[in-house]
């Protein structure tokens, strides 16, 4: 089994033998006029396709500073938000005792998945193959340089659009561990989030965001499912969610829980994990443009109202129901406000996401306050509660009220029927499909890691001394 | 010799080490504990799960003294502690059989 | 009461009805000729007017994305700074049972203060009215789309310039918290900002950044004083600073003060908030240029010197004082020497920010130390000491210093004269109003904050427990 | 002696009065032609010289927006790293009495380092003079202004480009500090950094990044040793890292080591610091392109998968060497893979990022565990083994696997000769010259700072108290 | 009036907790404390240096009762703790001289 | 059975225990606490405000041995925890009733 390290070692020897191969040398283009060249710097500027295309050869290369400058912040942004925004979040309110077993799986998948995005992961995501699965083209970032790959953004380079999606593909199975926090092995949880990407997320997130997906409305003129989502509410909050909810049941409830207190260890460090979170969102929605340009714009004043709003809502239910509103709710409340915007953000005008935010900080204490107590699982922090809920919510708001006032590609010829009509409705199948599959697939790897791990759980022995201790070998804090 | 041993509220220690400073007792030593009693502790919930957390926060002073000073001190430490609100704490005075002064090799009396 | 929450709701519900209007159409201007189409590339790199401008169609819409990246990644730093770095700043420094009240504090003004920014804080603030106050106009940001407001930023969309001023009108009253903490109900002071925002925070901003407002000497030719501010000397460090010695005064001192230790819990979290605060700053001042232009990078090279010399000064006076520069020292002259050359920052040169940091160091230590010391108020966290000693002086030697040669924009004609000779009255003019203004009404507003809250402070026994546990239901640090 | 401290007070004075002299007018160039003026806007998009250099006065004045956007983002997040990232890295190793001696440390230098480098440091490293020390044309800042200084970034602000290098100059001597943590003074620490910036620093940054350094390989092509170091394998890791191996040699260990428990008191916070380090990091390597270019995306590509490379091999290894892998383990191992690829970042393709990412791992976790253990120095917190370890493979591999193909500069005609072929020993040259003169300066620095402070480290009973309390008068941690 | 006080694993104090409210009991002060005995302890190894941690948490109850309770308190502490492992701790009994209440000022039986 | 309490200076904790292995004693707890006593505390200002902390930090060990162990145990302890500095710190002999152990319910001195 420990022979597997030795893979990636051999893969990137593999990948180093594979370096760049020119490409069949292209037809030479005729030299632009004035014009053209002015008219690929307006380009530029708009974020539209350069005018030389197919009819010369442009005199800039590349992506274009300004939105390269933003996607590269962008993509520090969104690792940021896991490492450490998300370490702290969920490590703060843990026990004491397993505070650094969430901070190890968070830094692991951070590891791990981006050794495999780059070895296959990017190029069945966002390769081209058919609807259900890119290519193997992209493996080993075969191709990916520093032209921009126009499928996916105009004035940015692929290899920057590609390690901004990287972030993305870091952060979805780490939220899913929130909610199997304190009670799962830590292999069991690797070899899980490993399955997991290659069966869930590479293919969800082609579904909906692969130029060829056959759920992309946005961008695909042959989706079945014309479905959008801008920045990941059924690409990564209903995938990972919806997972942590299967997953949570499978495994059980961690050892007296509802019996013994459990409470935050530290409000303080999920609170700043929860600033991080905020501020690394900016680069998770506003980024999802892959541009600095009005769309962009826009998705970051939605993305700052919604949560505004989120973190106003929560805290005001608390205030009427039990007098006292708390860290934790405005924190809570501030998060549900983020992710249920995400898949909006880019469509939605600035009041909707107002509404939208109002919504979320309602629907996610309800979820977390009501519907958790009445079914009595154990999202231990709140993924599902939180993720699925906020995430399937936007995604059917999405469809509600997208407009191409907010954003003009939702005018082009393959949507354009559907916004403000029954877009909610594509939102709806896209968003039911995504959350069969992920449920379904959980379950199914669940037992197979199971097998493969001698169960999922530590003993109830190193559940009562915590995972810190015995996983890690190491305690959170000393004397 | 006898050990004097007080629960008290956390708020209270300034006070009660400048009392017994009066009669001239400047050594003692101080343990944060959590207690448990007829006070009522409170009630935290975070995201729907309700903790009744039931030991609050309290100060424990350990003294050891002489015998001649024993009552003068523990009056002084019950009127400073004192709130007359409920969890003002206990007094527990039991007998030491000896001590010593690890710097010095002093016992007894002479050591505390 | 509890009705209140109800508001946004609706206000959401009202403003979606008024979704974006067309408005009239604008009559057609002709196409540009090539000329005029490098003319606006190159106003673009130079972040100067258009030279379409009313003589032709541009052929490039919305903002630039140079300048739109640098200031989304600017509003991103500045709402960093409040989430979490004010709230480790300060939290670090009260006691640990008071820590959550101060997170909870800066929380609930991110949500509250953008639900009225988004209403018509924004529109009070920066659209056109008076000399004193804004207008109506963009209530609801009707009217702030992605076409920049040339009044306040030649390339950068009007919404992403609402929204960096978001940010701005968060830290504000954030910043007073730390003057009245661990003894004034949550209530109280959330009631407090918000009547605060609209009588101190809306109208003082739009007199000195206000493309209309009376005392923005630098991009009002009707300005009657002719004060300039760069990123908040007056508007956010004078306001919050000069009120929060107000509200200590009017509250009087915590229980046991200058008897009982009240010594930071947690310096080490307290260090943390200020790492945060100072990488924040670059984008509170760096961003104050609404650009990415040479005067933003001189911004970002002052604000770098100040606050590197008020971080050596201060513990430098510690360390001749009383032989040991402190944590809380470095700390201390860091944030004095960002706070003081906020509002100089983009109008002077770096040899001066490096004079700016250490008087700034020493002036500030003065004010903790010796005056607070003398005069025996509780201004918990120095709010005062810091901000408004600081952001007085600042905006004193922005008025002193400040040279075409750093800010070519002082040489407009309305200004030029005043540059480099009684500048420093104007500045010292503006500055005393404002100061005055801010102190009248804290007092008269938190005499009417006192009897709607039934005392502004909360019970001796609340206190004595700590707000966390009483006031949120919560405390800090469990196990 | 506290006199000192009047001396910045002094040079900023005397820096006020040598205002930016107006330098002799340059002879007036010809109104450039639209070809021309189409041309320079392309230059900005490609990162190129100006086609009007020398041929017409360009229309466009400064740096330009995208490359300034980028460039400013990149000097905040390796700002950040230090202040509070390293602070924490470091401060959460430590015991829990000296946290806060390492965040003065780290605070401190920020202070003093960046006042130097305003005073001449800058124009020493930066400044034309001879091969091994700049000139003092900069001095105070003199001359460095709005407008690129293009021997270094031909669209980027020269004081952009200073105040970005100031940053680095920062972290350098903060690094250092790492490996006699818990026992030096800090005057002593204060005093040596401060020669340790003019002996090693300012020298050795000359050497490998002067335009007419001596080892400039890049970029000088009289340089005598054509080494490269996109990020600061040799100017940051190796000078810090050896230096470090040197200073805990001369100072001795820490009472008690090897017999004492000296865990961690804070493996949590340590692994905040390394979220921030990772994510700062972006703008260490990404922001050397001094431009947001291809180089500079391909830089950020490389700096993940080698981090994440590194996260994963570290913990790999101690998975089977001993069963758990650690927190501190994938901290670890993400930073050496930091450290390892950043003379390389901007060099090579994403393949070999892998590669080297998993070599840092393996060779810093032998470094640490097996060197250290066998060698029995005290290098606290390992700066020696990972910085100097990874900074020293990371610069001899980027000789070997540099490719044009990843970076277009290595083409020119100084260097292409080189590169895949003998790069490597121009490498092991310049590495080991370096590696040589910083160990003999720390030695006699050492020695010389000795005896001025007599004596370099606290009494024993300051070292069992702690030095927070000690030398900085607070502790880490209250109540 | 005797002190009992009784070092346990830290998960069991609930149930001693409990134990103890059934006979009445409901006053007790509690500490963190860090135990050595047989139960061994664990290693950590932080790069390369290798740590024996052989001081556990603990959790130590102080209980003063009357004298008629004592029989009984120990005997259900002793069930309440019990989890047949290694490391389940002591009780030791002492006699106490004296208890005061801060509050009210009663003594002996009736303040504890 | 006699319980032994020293407070020591908290670096001090390793030697002493070892000391007290070497005569086999292998069980003790160990409690972080404050003292107060002639050693001077030390003085933090924080942006002028001057606190003045009295307490410094110490251990207490808590050992029950049987009587014949007492006095050896109660010199190698004096012997491990002495710097000879002011603030060394006491040891307080008192008796024990009574021991069980919780896992066995061994009683006496079979039970420490
Ligand atoms: N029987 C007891 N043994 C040990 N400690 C006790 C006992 N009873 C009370 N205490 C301690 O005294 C504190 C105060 O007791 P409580 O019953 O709350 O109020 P009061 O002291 O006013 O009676 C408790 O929190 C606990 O620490
Ligand atoms: N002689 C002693 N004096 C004081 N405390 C003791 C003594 N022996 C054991 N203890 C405490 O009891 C705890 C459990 O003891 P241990 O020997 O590990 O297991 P067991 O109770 O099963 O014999 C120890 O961790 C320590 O706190
Ligand atoms: N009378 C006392 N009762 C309980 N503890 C004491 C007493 N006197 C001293 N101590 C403890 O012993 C420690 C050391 O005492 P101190 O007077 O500072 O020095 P020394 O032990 O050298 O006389 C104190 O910090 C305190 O914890």
């Amino acid at each position: 089994m420990k022979t597997i390290y030795i893979l990636p070692l051999v893969a990137a020897l593999l990948a180093l033998a594979g370096l760049p191969v020119a490409g069949a040398e292209a037809p030479k283009l005729p030299v632009p006029t004035l014009e053209q060249r002015v008219g690929d710097l307006e380009s530029y500027m708009n974020n539209a396709a350069r005018v030389t295309d197919g009819k010369a050869e442009s005199k800039v290369g590349g992506g274009g500073p300004g939105h390269s400058a933003w996607m590269m912040t962008s993509a520090a942004l969104v690792l940021f938000m896991t490492l450490p925004g998300l370490a702290l979040f969920y490590g703060g309110l843990v026990r004491r005792k397993n505070i650094l077993s969430l901070m190890a799986q968070c830094l692991a998948l951070a590891g791990v998945v981006s050794l495999l995005w780059w070895a296959c992961g990017y190029s069945l995501t966002f390769g081209k193959g058919n609807g259900w699965l890119g290519g193997f083209q992209h493996a080993f970032l075969q191709g990916v340089g520093s032209d921009p790959n126009t499928d996916y953004g105009q004035w940015v380079p692929h290899s920057l659009f590609m390690v901004y999606q990287l972030m993305f593909a870091i952060i979805t199975p780490a939220l899913t561990i929130g909610a199997i926090a304190e009670r799962m092995k830590f292999k069991a949880i690797m070899l899980f989030s490993v399955f997991w990407m290659f069966v869930v997320y590479f293919p969800a997130a082609h579904w909906v965001w692969g130029a060829d997906g056959w759920m992309n409305g946005l961008a695909n003129d042959a989706a079945k499912i014309k479905a959008i989502d801008f920045a990941g509410g059924i690409v990564v909050h209903m995938t990972s969610g919806w997972s942590a909810l299967a997953l949570c049941i499978v495994l059980g409830k961690r050892l007296g829980y509802g019996r013994e207190p459990m409470q935050p260890h530290s409000m303080a460090l999920c609170m700043v994990g929860t600033g991080m979170l905020w501020a690394g969102w900016y680069g998770f929605n506003a980024g999802s443009a892959v541009a600095a340009d009005g769309v962009a714009v826009n998705a970051f004043v939605t993305t700052t109202l919604s949560a505004a709003a989120g973190c106003f809502t929560w805290p005001a239910i608390e205030y009427c129901v039990r007098g006292t509103p708390s860290v934790l709710g405005f924190c809570s409340g501030a998060v549900a406000g983020l992710a249920t915007i995400t898949p909006a953000s880019g469509f939605v005008t600035p009041g909707v996401a107002v509404l939208i935010g109002i919504v979320a900080g309602a629907a996610t204490w309800f979820a977390c306050n009501v519907i958790k107590a009445k079914f009595k699982y154990d999202d231990s922090l709140d993924t599902f509660g939180v993720h699925a809920v906020g995430g399937t919510i936007g995604t059917i708001l999405a469809g509600v009220f997208a407009t191409t006032a907010a954003n003009p590609n939702l005018g082009a010829d393959r949507i354009k029927a559907f916004v403000g009509s029954t877009l909610w409705l594509e939102q709806l199948k896209a968003g039911a499909l995504v959350l069969v599959w992920s449920v379904v697939a959980t379950v199914i790897l669940a037992k197979l890691v199971s097998a493969l791990c001698d169960g999922l759980r530590v003993s109830e022995e190193v559940e009562t001394i915590g995972l810190d201790l015995v996983e890690h070998g190491e305690e959170g804090y000393h004397g | 010799m006898k050990k004097i041993e007080a629960i008290i509220k956390p708020f209270k220690l300034e006070d009660v080490k400048e009392a017994l400073k009066d009669i001239g007792i400047t050594g003692m030593t101080v343990t944060e504990v959590k207690g448990f009693g007829r006070q009522k502790g409170h009630t935290e919930i975070y995201r729907g799960s309700e903790y009744t957390v039931d030991f609050l926060p309290k100060t424990k002073i350990e003294v050891a003294v002489a015998d001649s000073l024993v009552k003068q001190a523990v009056e002084l430490i019950v009127k400073a502690a004192r709130t007359g609100k409920i969890g003002d704490g206990k007094v527990f005075v039991s007998s030491l059989e000896d001590a010593y002064r690890i710097r010095t090799d002093e016992r007894g009396d002479a050591a505390v």
